[in-house]
């Protein structure tokens, strides 16, 4: 098969696999903060639930909902890294995933975004960039305990 | 390319050299895209433009711009003779009795907000229906949602059948002497379907309903007779034929826009302003407000003289066959649906594929070089009775190839081998 | 051209080398008319457009066009680019604090329409206030008057003095509780008159009046600086500084316009649509239904780019030099008698000759290739205010010449001559 | 003074003394006949009084108004012409005279016209033809009972 080297360097295995098996695809009961995330562009839905402890630790985190792989695979993937993970370690790595995303600055260039690095390429693609932080804006909306938002 | 036998539809066909010829007056089509040729396969969203539109407007700034009507000087007369003399190539393009009958607007969106505006809010009420086709794009939809809000009237919905054609029977039980107004579009841009408007006009001007005809993308692939088709107002854009953005037409039969007061105010729609009185103009002035979309007029009739040098005729039959072929190359594709499969069709085709998300899908054609639309079409309620989130939407136009259906066939192909979609 | 002293205004003037230079980026200004060189004067309903301007459009037609927003394809990105790169443009050419309060429009007379509807409709009660200045375009009047009959509202005149300056005085003595909405245009299009907006705008503020402002005349003249001006609503339109026809912008603040409903409805000013239920999208997509004018957004904004590459503070000084040249010279026409003589005006001159019609001068000026206007200019009230039924307008740009208003002059000593008419 | 032909050619003497001292310009008190003409295109405003007779005989004939020199020149011009015609010679005069200045027949064709010629430059410069039809078109409106026409 001979892709573009753009979309390989998009569709990497770690998103195809994400895609397909999303973690922590649940809703969670009695979650302590909780946003519903639209991008009304492609029509991408996405609930994100959390426990945070009174030490402001994230407990427990997931996500339902539907949209495009990189949409489905960068919520899957946030899931498993702000795990255990402080508010402050949170908002850290979003503006790291963020700066990543639009390309104001390299994956390499902090070792933290090492598991986030694959969503990088769409940082050529304009249009994708909502995609991939709709996850992370919603996560980000819930922990503000603003209930909608939209990325537009 | 390889040489084929013509016969066989699901084997490579080659494109006439009618088209080939076609294509050259397109300049984008030339352009390329990730270092591939693009395959511009988003027609529904907007055409492209030939050469001699290009340089109609080109001469016009140039030659003769000016502001238009209220000038004695010669630069004025000739940009009004060019402006008014695109309005008589629009009246017979499609079929209208007189050009007071042809209002120019902003395009599609602004012809039905008029309608709603000047003909809805002052002849609708509590009680009375509105009926819209489920298969409307939100121009046809929002406009009558915000008149329904202010005059009480209610919003009745159309049901589409399985394979995106009206429910023509539903439709015959819908009205009903409540009924004021019906919308629903020559072509639906969401699923290529062509309704049988010949018929519902007969069918409304049996109850005194009036028609309101989204015919968007009906006009850049048949001709369009609104006499024949016995419709009430029938609005249409100039990007969708291959004229320019920033201009529309809105049809009206005259008797309707002579009773209707204006939609927006202001210069060469009046014919005296006092702060007390003012006294509006003739059809169709009275609906054009301020300085027109002059050179974007002149562009338009530049489009129309562009398609009437064409043979319609073979160039609808030819875009049937790519329609057909393109069908039938798609087929090849595993895990594809076809959303929208009616008899009567434009050449567009909607789709979606098993386990990968349209956006994907059409960032992957991308990158293949072929442009094709992915989401919601700006019709949310086809999706929702499709129990979908969007499709992808590979919609064409007579410049269209063959090829360009095989290539586009190719880079799905990559995308379902990327995602592990089997049947 | 004779060599004179540049000292004495009323002996012959030499157009400065930079002029000359400007006047070859516009293909029209070399135009015959009547076998004579076009004589252009009348910017005030339509500028000319450069060559830049030009191969933008035409660029954006040949390599880029495609609908905005929708798209994930290539074209549609790059389109998606330079239309918004292009409200970015305006946004600095006006000052305006962010892109959310620059919104796409037709022109003037929509921006304007869209403030009465969006905002008057819903704002405005019997007993409240709509003051409008005697020197307004029709457009700053006609969707007043109809807001007015929807609403109860009452429409107030703000007086003009004999030269056509706005009278401050009165207006200060009109300010009340009642006063909901102010509107008056920066520079009168049948005057000249720049108005001194800053100064309005802060009365309106202290008295909570919301401004609306009518820019057409002014931001193809001199800089603007909303923010500096202290308005609520500022209205331009792409034609009458050097851009397309068939664009325009309505400034709002952002306050103001996150709480207005839209004006139209349609595709891409909604976030999400079913029969029951629609979201509208955020600012300023809200006010955008539709497919917008798209060539013509990024041919204004490469008009916004080619008036950036000159220099504004000498085309400025230069237009006040044309101005007073003008003034001069028309003063050796037996009969004239300027309608319109505030300190501040920006290169306009309006005027009558006892005896001799406006529409006849207008035809014999042509016969000479001297390109006016002659009429009412879509500001009746003026002509009433002045007693008289219309007036014959040269009106300036930047590549106009001293050579220029002596052509002028030249064709009304002929006007003169040809009626009989002595001082 | 060098004026272009165009101008020469539409400027005649004879319309600008028409123009200068209107014949026929009064009120008359009470008409058989009345109305109102208006081109707002260039603000021309003319009343045209008739008198006619049982025999359908135009005997008396009148105008007011502000106008351009086509405009008033072509009332003035057209009162000297419809009087003491029948309406059926004014309908005929009036035909003529339009087809003249849309440059649909050449004045020469129609000795009737003869008085009329000079209105007959207009036909090249489509914003003025609507000066010169303005009173016949008003006569016209008057004849048939319609008070108000504007021309457009
Ligand atoms: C002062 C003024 N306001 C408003 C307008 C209307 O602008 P537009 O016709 O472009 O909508 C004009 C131009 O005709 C004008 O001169
Ligand atoms: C069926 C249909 N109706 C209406 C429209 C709206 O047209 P425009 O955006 O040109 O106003 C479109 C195009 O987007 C369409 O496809």
């Amino acid at each position: 098969m001979l892709l573009t080297n753009r979309s390989k360097n998009l569709y990497q295995e770690v998103i195809l696999d994400h895609n397909k098996n999303p973690r922590n695809y649940r809703e969670i009961e009695h979650p302590s903060h909780f946003a519903k995330g639209n991008n009304p562009l492609c029509g991408d839905k996405l609930d994100v639930y959390l426990i945070i402890d009174d030490k402001n630790v994230v407990t427990d985190v997931s996500f339902v909902g539907d949209g495009c792989a990189i949409s489905k695979a960068s919520a899957s993937i946030m899931t498993t890294l702000v795990k255990d993970k402080t508010i402050d370690e949170v908002n850290k790595l979003f503006e790291g995933f963020h700066d990543m995303a639009t390309g104001k600055i390299e994956p390499d260039e902090d070792p933290k975004l090492r598991r986030l690095r694959a969503f990088s390429g769409v940082k050529d693609l304009p249009a994708r960039v909502k995609c991939a932080t709709l996850a992370w804006h919603t996560l980000d909306a819930a922990l503000k305990n603003q209930e909608i938002i939209s990325t537009e | 390319m390889d040489t084929v036998s013509k016969d066989t539809i699901s084997q490579k066909r080659e494109t006439p050299g009618r088209i080939l010829e076609i294509r050259r007056d397109f300049p984008i089509l030339n352009r390329q895209v990730q270092d591939k040729p693009l395959v511009y396969l988003d027609n529904g969203a907007s055409t492209q433009m030939p050469k001699q539109v290009m340089d109609t407007i080109n001469a016009y700034h140039e030659f003769h711009h000016s502001n238009v009507h209220r000038g004695v000087h010669q630069l004025s007369q000739e940009a009004t003779e060019l402006y008014e003399g695109a309005r008589e190539k629009l009246r017979a393009f499609i079929g209208a009795a007189s050009t007071k009958e042809v209002v120019y607007t902003s395009g599609t969106t602004e012809s039905i907000n008029l309608v709603a505006n000047s003909y809805g809010l002052a002849n609708l009420k509590k009680g009375d229906k509105i009926l819209i086709s489920n298969m409307e794009h939100h121009a046809n939809i929002v406009p009558w949602y915000m008149i329904a809000k202010k005059t009480g009237a209610e919003i009745v919905v159309i049901p589409i059948l399985d394979d995106g054609s009206l429910d023509m029977d539903a439709l015959s039980e819908l009205m009903d002497n409540n009924v004021r107004i019906l919308c629903v579009n020559h072509v639906s841009n969401a699923l290529g379907t062509v309704n049988p408007v010949k018929e519902i006009a007969k069918m409304c001007r049996d109850y005194g309903v009036i028609t309101v005809i989204d015919g968007a993308q009906a006009v850049g692939h048949f001709p369009i007779d609104v006499v024949d088709l016995g419709v009430d107002f029938y609005a249409f854009s100039g990007h969708k034929m291959h004229g320019p953005t920033g201009v529309g037409v809105l049809y009206g039969r005259e008797e309707l826009l002579a009773k209707m007061e204006p939609f927006m105010g202001g210069g060469d729609m009046i014919l005296s302003v006092s702060f007390e009185k003012i006294i509006w103009n003739e059809l169709p002035y009275k609906f054009e407000a301020g300085t027109p979309p002059i050179a974007q007029a002149i562009g338009l009739g530049a489009a129309v003289d562009y398609l009437n040098s064409l043979d319609r005729e073979f160039l609808e039959s030819y875009e049937n066959d790519l329609l057909e072929y393109a069908t039938e190359k798609l087929k090849s594709v595993s895990g594809l649906k076809l959303v929208g499969t009616a008899p009567g069709k434009i050449s567009l085709n909607s789709f979606v594929i098993e386990g990968v998300h349209p956006h994907d899908i059409g960032t992957i054609l991308d990158g293949e070089g072929v442009a094709v639309r992915t989401g919601q079409h700006c019709a949310e309620p086809v999706m929702d009775r499709f129990g979908i989130p969007a499709t992808t939407r590979a919609s064409m136009a007579f410049y269209n190839t063959f090829e360009e259906i095989d290539a586009l066939t190719d880079a799905l192909l990559k995308v379902t081998e990327l995602f592990d979609v089997t049947d």
